[in-house]
């Protein structure tokens, strides 16, 4: 039998399209089933799942320490953040108290984390809206992030670095000159994105007004991070929930109230500047001591439930911990930034064009395990 | 002089492409089921008929015929089927009943039968001296010359045809 | 009739617009929809042209009044499918009454 | 030291007052942990009232439990307040028979953070669902039916959010047991 | 009426069919090479000296590929789309002026032909998305269409403005009215129409978006459509249909050349004809190649608004300035 | 019409500025580094899968005690020993690594109370068959490593 190309789904001549579980813009394996009224998206679903590693489930069925090394898989691009989240649960738990110099090197490698992971965004994005070169030259001075962090913990992107109650090992020789140098090389690097992608016409007229997501539309639906400060609202974890030695530290929160596509650009743009002075700051005032507060060999955390969040790359990463005073969770809850931040697309892609829909979801920065978990 | 200047074999071999796939487009515009088949038969024939331009000694009316045939009216249609028509043909989807289509076969046949008797048996007038070449030059001076009524008509009906069809269609718009 | 001078015979050209305009008839009477027979009326045009075109090469005595006259053709043509299209987009969107204002606004 | 805004915390007081809800002694048939010596100790805590927290030391600032019928009432209120949600989840206490969910709400000016408990029944679970309220709760809610077995009525879309369409069973209750996947077994 | 002068046709075609296959090839390399520069990054490598031979060895795997047909596809559209677009690249290089004598036949209505063997390219992506029955391929070619209808206007302006220089169709023609130094090629006509410059980068827009390249490359934007129209094309149905984009970059390079930078000839003085030829076409491809590499690609609204809103009434002023131009000077 | 005329000379100039960017980077070195035929140095705390370390005579100091099949979180390690006679402790004789479950953490390394292994930097693990990282035999390995060193 022969068909013919277009079959039509119903009387209103909508067509089901695809996007994924295999397309270059969803950045993974995640689906999108969009009813399209020829170029224009009348309707979004979501069909997530497919990396689905149940990791609270692992979380529940081993020691607390040995799940360490999961959390650095959930969001595989800001792993410290996130590994920093869970130890710092069981540690505000268990009423440990970091060493210093152990924070400030969280807070350094954290930042350097964000950094990395913000220019795979900027890059992927640029791929999503179909320029191909800012990719390379992102993972250009991601590499060097990377080996920073590769000689500091020994893997390039599931670090396992943090431990609970300090760090697995103090800094290597040369990290600290290493980031110094990045951070110098990397502010005019910066500065020729900027001009090379920033202030491009062409990219401009791509993300301006596109995927207007307002502060309101953010609360509803719990997004956090870029998409909450692209809103206009100063919310950031690291000082709404001050943890580690961020009160300490002089840095600003970017803010852009435009609610569009640009203005997310342009957040995660300026967040990495922030990231900078963070690490000199850092830098600068690293103490010396040890890097591992006294803590027992097997961890029982009192009774109780306990939350403990970080701002990561993409927004507010949050652990809540149910303990019984055992050596096992009773539950472990992830709170994923991605899970709240994909969870609007489907309202609000409604009745755009299509390569404007792929321009939002670019600006919503996924990692797909993120949401799966 | 045969602006395709070619040894003897070549040239009818050409020419009996061209002819064949005008004719042979046209029939499958006509017979296929599918609209879309149908603008490629179009399309075929179109590139036949500019064949046959060429051989009537007028390259530029047969890149014209490309131009504007392939170019504008064969996308221009297919630009409405994609807007307008149905996906899945039905059977006997746009065509009338069988009887309805040996009728039509009759008349075919009948006009092509008195139309070429007509041009093969008819008295034609020998051929006149020329009085121009035919070349681009000459047809512009003719349009803007003794032929410029023609151009002007032409450039009217495209001139209100653009407004017919934008009037048309933006009517179109507001019903909702 | 020389085969090898096929294609400088005014006969050949004619029988080949007579069948043009026969088929393009034949297609015109035969469909029922409005760009079916639209196709076919182009094909009827091309018939007209190729005859236009036919004479003019072998009988008349300026050629560029054939040239101008298949171009008149070949405007009316494109000005008949301008026209017809938008009957087709009018007539479809006051068929369907739906997707009206989106397609045709490209302001972003 | 709470964050959390005195008045809220008068509403929520005056609100919901605390829970009276009796925790059932396990079944005989619950499935507890392996080692039997933990079994002993009471595992579901009694409900606290309607108490303000210290931030440093657990993470949020008040920690309100309602009763299962009141939430709608609290995510209203808290929705009102300007308050965004932050998750939906649930906790399997199979000792106890119950589930406890567990509602986090923040707030993105004033920086505080609301956790609204609950506690239904495991052999009956169902509550009122959120999405109406915080269209955030609902891939919250999909995630918690999917991994807990509950109901929440009136859920717009309830169907499997992270697991495969065709998957049986509650992963995330105590008592699951997976089946080995035949092809991942070297 | 020589037996040889078909026979020459015939070996310019062949020639110029050989010409469009290798250059295809050595475009692609020539496009991984310099993406791999402009990204800084080496390009291919291990096949051969420098990766040389590369697009051979892909050109095999193209080959020896399946050709396969979707189900439910219009086999037949399917087939036809690819075979469409090939020939009429061929047939516009035997126009191609390369220089004074290395041109198959010198039409004199070669510009029209030009134009009018490229408006095959549209309809044979159309088709090609039309028929494989693919959704991506739908939109494609609905993108493509309307891309092609909004840009061909602005062109057709330009080229008026050109002709009106020249006065002649004729594509050697219009070459050698631009004989002599570079002052006297279309793009320095300042004293003609001082917006040439304009013009220029306005035909060379269109060009980009005639040959789909990025930034307009809208019908196969692969972040969105996947390869648009050609996604469910494999083996050397892709290949040709590649080809045959690589063979229209070269003729619309060849046009802009021989349009405004004065074809074969020499801007100082020395070397035969078809090197300076060679040398400002793979100059304008290499312009081309570095554009893509450097701008993401434009929204499809951003790409008609840009035309209709910009460069149709730019292109209409510098067609009227130049008539003006023209009649006084 | 002045917004216009700014927009569109802005534009133009911010494209230039754009290409200007792109050619720089063109005549610049590339950054790459040309896998097979070069390769980076591996840093010192690099995690690849777990060695043995050996003492002077090439035996790998592992006791067997089990530490570190209890400190892995995905059970990945299966170690056996036994005690030979004169010897005050247990010697290993079979220590397999199930490679396509080790998340590399490093849990093992830490509690290893005799250093007895460590993270090798052996970095192009690559087969065509899965079957292949099931079980990495690091007793094996080290014999193997001696007979290197040996010849």
């Amino acid at each position: 039998m022969e068909l013919h190309p277009v079959q039509s789904t119903g009387p209103q001549e909508t067509f089901v399209l695809n996007l994924g579980p295999q397309h270059p813009a969803t950045h993974g394996v995640l689906r999108v089933k969009l009813t399209m009224d020829g170029e224009f998206i009348k309707d979004a679903v979501i069909v997530a799942g497919y990396v689905h590693r149940e990791h609270e489930k692992m979380g529940e069925n081993r020691p607390w320490d040995q799940f360490l090394p999961n959390t650095g898989r959930i969001d595989y691009l800001s792993a410290m953040m996130y590994t920093h989240a869970y130890v710092g649960a069981i540690e505000r738990a268990c009423g440990i108290e970091v060493p210093p110099r152990a924070e400030y090197v969280r807070v350094i490698t954290s930042e350097l984390n964000r950094i990395s992971s913000h220019l795979v965004w900027w890059g992927a994005y640029l791929l999503d809206l179909g320029g191909m070169t800012p990719l390379l030259y992102a993972f250009d001075d991601r590499e060097k992030i990377l080996d920073l962090l590769e000689a500091l913990t020994g893997a390039r992107l599931t670090y396992c670095y943090y431990r609970v109650g300090g760090l697995a090992e103090d800094l290597n020789e040369g990290f600290v000159e290493g980031t110094r140098d990045f951070v110098k090389e990397f502010r005019p690097r910066l500065k020729m994105f900027r001009r090379l992608v920033s202030e491009n016409i062409i990219f401009r007229k791509r993300v301006e007004g596109i995927g207007i997501i307002d502060a309101e539309m953010c609360r509803k639906y719990g997004a956090t991070g870029p998409m909450i400060r692209g809103a206009g609202i100063p919310y950031d974890v690291r000082r709404a929930e001050p943890y580690s030695v961020y009160p300490e530290l002089d840095f600003e929160i970017p803010v852009d109230p435009a609610a569009d596509s640009m203005s997310r650009y342009k957040v995660r743009m300026e967040e990495m500047e922030q990231s900078l002075r963070i690490i000199e700051q850092c830098l600068d005032r690293l103490p010396d001591g040890p890097v591992m507060a006294k803590v027992p060999r097997v961890l029982k955390p009192p009774e109780g439930d306990f939350c403990y969040a970080t701002e990561a790359a993409r927004g507010r990463f949050e652990v809540r911990i149910v303990s019984t005073g055992k050596p096992i969770a009773h539950r472990v809850r992830l709170r994923t930034p991605c899970f709240g931040n994909l969870s609007l697309f489907e309202e609000a892609a409604r009745g755009m064009m299509l390569a404007d829909g792929i321009a939002m979801m670019g600006s919503l920065d996924l990692v797909i395990p993120d949401i799966d978990r | 002089m045969n602006p395709f200047p070619a040894s003897e074999y070549i040239i009818p071999l050409i020419f009996l492409l061209f002819a064949g796939a005008t004719i042979g487009g046209a029939l499958f515009a006509v017979f296929t089921k599918w609209i879309i088949r149908s603008v490629c038969g179009l399309a075929t024939a179109s590139v036949g008929l500019a064949g046959m331009f060429y051989f009537l000694h007028s390259p530029f009316l047969a890149m014209i015929q490309i131009l504007i045939y392939i170019g504008a009216v064969c996308i221009t249609i297919v630009f409405a089927i994609m807007l307008a028509e149905p996906d899945e043909p039905q059977d006997g989807y746009g065509l009338h009943s069988v009887p309805w289509n040996v009728g039509a076969g009759i008349v075919a046949v009948a006009v092509f039968w008195g139309v070429a008797r007509l041009g093969v048996t008819g008295d034609w007038p020998t051929p006149a001296v020329r009085v121009s070449d035919g070349s681009v030059e000459m047809i512009g001076v003719a349009l803007l010359t003794t032929q410029s009524l023609a151009l002007e008509i032409v450039a009217l009906i495209l001139l209100v045809s653009i407004l017919g069809a934008l009037a048309v269609a933006r009517k179109g718009r507001h019903i909702e | 009739m020389n085969l090898l001078e096929i294609h400088q015979e005014p006969a050949v050209y004619l029988v080949l617009a007579a069948m043009l305009l026969a088929i393009g008839l034949f297609g015109f009477i035969r469909r029922n929809t409005l760009v079916g027979m639209l196709i076919s009326g182009e094909l009827i045009f091309g018939a007209a042209m190729l005859n236009l075109m036919a004479v003019n090469r072998f009988y008349a005595p300026d050629p560029t009044v054939g040239h101008v006259f298949v171009l008149f053709v070949m405007g009316l043509s494109a000005a008949e499918v301008a026209i017809a299209l938008s009957i087709v987009i009018a007539v479809y969107r006051n068929y369907r009454s739906i997707r009206t204002s989106e397609i045709s606004e490209m302001e972003g | 030291m709470s964050r959390c805004p005195d008045h809220l915390f008068e509403r929520f007081q005056e609100l919901f007052p605390a829970m009276e809800m009796d925790t059932p002694a396990p079944p005989e048939d619950s499935v507890g942990n392996e080692d039997g010596a933990d079994a002993a100790e009471p595992r579901l805590p009694p409900p606290p009232p309607c108490r303000k927290t210290e931030h440093a030391k657990v993470g949020y600032d008040l920690d309100a439990i309602v009763e299962p019928h009141q939430i709608e009432a609290a995510a209203k209120l808290l929705d009102a307040e300007g308050f965004a949600i932050d998750m939906v989840t649930a906790v399997d206490w199979p000792d106890a028979a119950q589930f406890e969910l567990v509602y986090d709400f923040m707030h993105f000016q004033a920086a505080t953070r609301v956790c609204v408990r609950t506690r239904i029944p495991r052999d009956r679970p169902e509550i009122a669902t959120l999405s109406h309220i915080y269209p955030g709760a609902n891939w919250h809610e999909r995630e918690t039916a999917e991994f807990y077995g509950i109901q929440f009525t009136g859920h717009p879309n309830p169907i499997h959010l992270l697991l495969p369409e065709d998957f049986v069973g509650y992963p995330l209750r105590k008592d699951f047991k997976p089946q080995p996947d035949p092809l991942l077994e070297p | 009426m020589t037996a040889a002068e078909p026979i020459r046709l015939l070996l310019f075609l062949v020639g110029a069919a050989t010409f469009v296959g290798l250059n295809a090839a050595y475009l692609v390399w020539v496009e991984r090479k310099g993406a791999g520069r402009f990204q800084r990054r080496a390009g291919p490598t291990e096949v051969g000296y420098a990766g040389l031979l590369q697009p051979i060895a892909d050109a095999g795997k193209l080959m020896s590929k399946q050709l396969i047909v979707p189900p439910g596809a219009d086999r037949m559209l399917f087939r036809l789309a690819p075979v469409m677009m090939m020939p009429p690249a061929i047939m516009a290089f035997a126009i191609l002026p390369f220089s004074e004598y290395l041109v198959g036949i010198d039409l004199n209505v070669g510009l029209i032909a030009l134009f009018a063997f490229s408006s095959f390219n549209v309809i044979a992506v159309m088709l090609a998305g039309w028929s494989s029955r693919n959704k991506y391929g739908i939109i494609s070619a609905a993108r493509v269409v309307s891309q092609n209808v909004a840009y061909e206007i602005p062109m057709m302006l330009v080229i008026i403005t050109i002709l009106m220089l020249a006065g002649t169709l004729s594509l050697t023609g219009i070459v050698d009215q631009q004989a002599g130094a570079f002052w006297n090629w279309n793009l320095f006509a300042l004293a003609s129409n001082p917006l040439m410059p304009v013009t220029f980068i306005i035909f060379f827009v269109c060009m980009l978006s005639e040959t789909n390249r990025a930034p307009f490359d809208m019908a196969e934007a692969e972040s969105e459509l996947v390869a648009g129209a050609y996604t469910e094309y494999a083996g050397m149905g892709f290949g040709v249909f590649f080809m045959a984009e690589y063979a229209n970059i070269v003729i619309g390079c060849a046009i802009a050349v021989i349009l405004f930078l004065g074809g074969w000839h020499s801007p100082v003085g020395v070397f035969p004809g078809v090197f300076w030829f060679l040398l400002k076409l793979y100059f304008m491809v290499f312009v081309v190649i570095w554009v893509r590499w450097t701008f993401p690609r434009t929204q499809f609204y951003g790409l008609l608004n840009l035309s209709w809103k910009i460069l149709i009434p730019i292109s209409i002023f510098t067609l009227l300035l130049s008539a003006v131009m023209i009649k006084l000077v | 019409m002045k917004n216009i005329f700014k927009e569109v000379v802005g534009g133009f100039y911010s494209l230039t500025v754009g290409m200007g960017i792109t050619l720089r980077e063109f005549f610049r070195k590339p950054v790459t580094v040309h896998y097979p035929r070069e390769s980076l140095k591996m840093p010192e705390r690099y995690r690849s899968h777990l060695i043995f370390t050996s003492d002077e005579n090439g035996a790998s100091t592992c006791i067997a005690c089990n530490l570190c099949v209890k400190a892995c979180p995905t059970d990945c390690i299966i170690v056996e020993g036994e005690k030979k006679e004169g010897e005050k402790r247990k010697s290993v004789t079979k220590y397999d690594l199930d490679f396509t479950r080790c998340s590399l953490c490093g849990a093992c390394v830490e509690v290893c109370p005799t250093d007895a292994i460590v993270f090798s930097k052996r970095y192009n693990l690559a087969a065509t068959d899965r079957q292949q990282f099931h079980i990495i035999d690091l007793c094996k390995d080290l014999e193997e490593r001696n007979k290197k060193k040996a010849r």
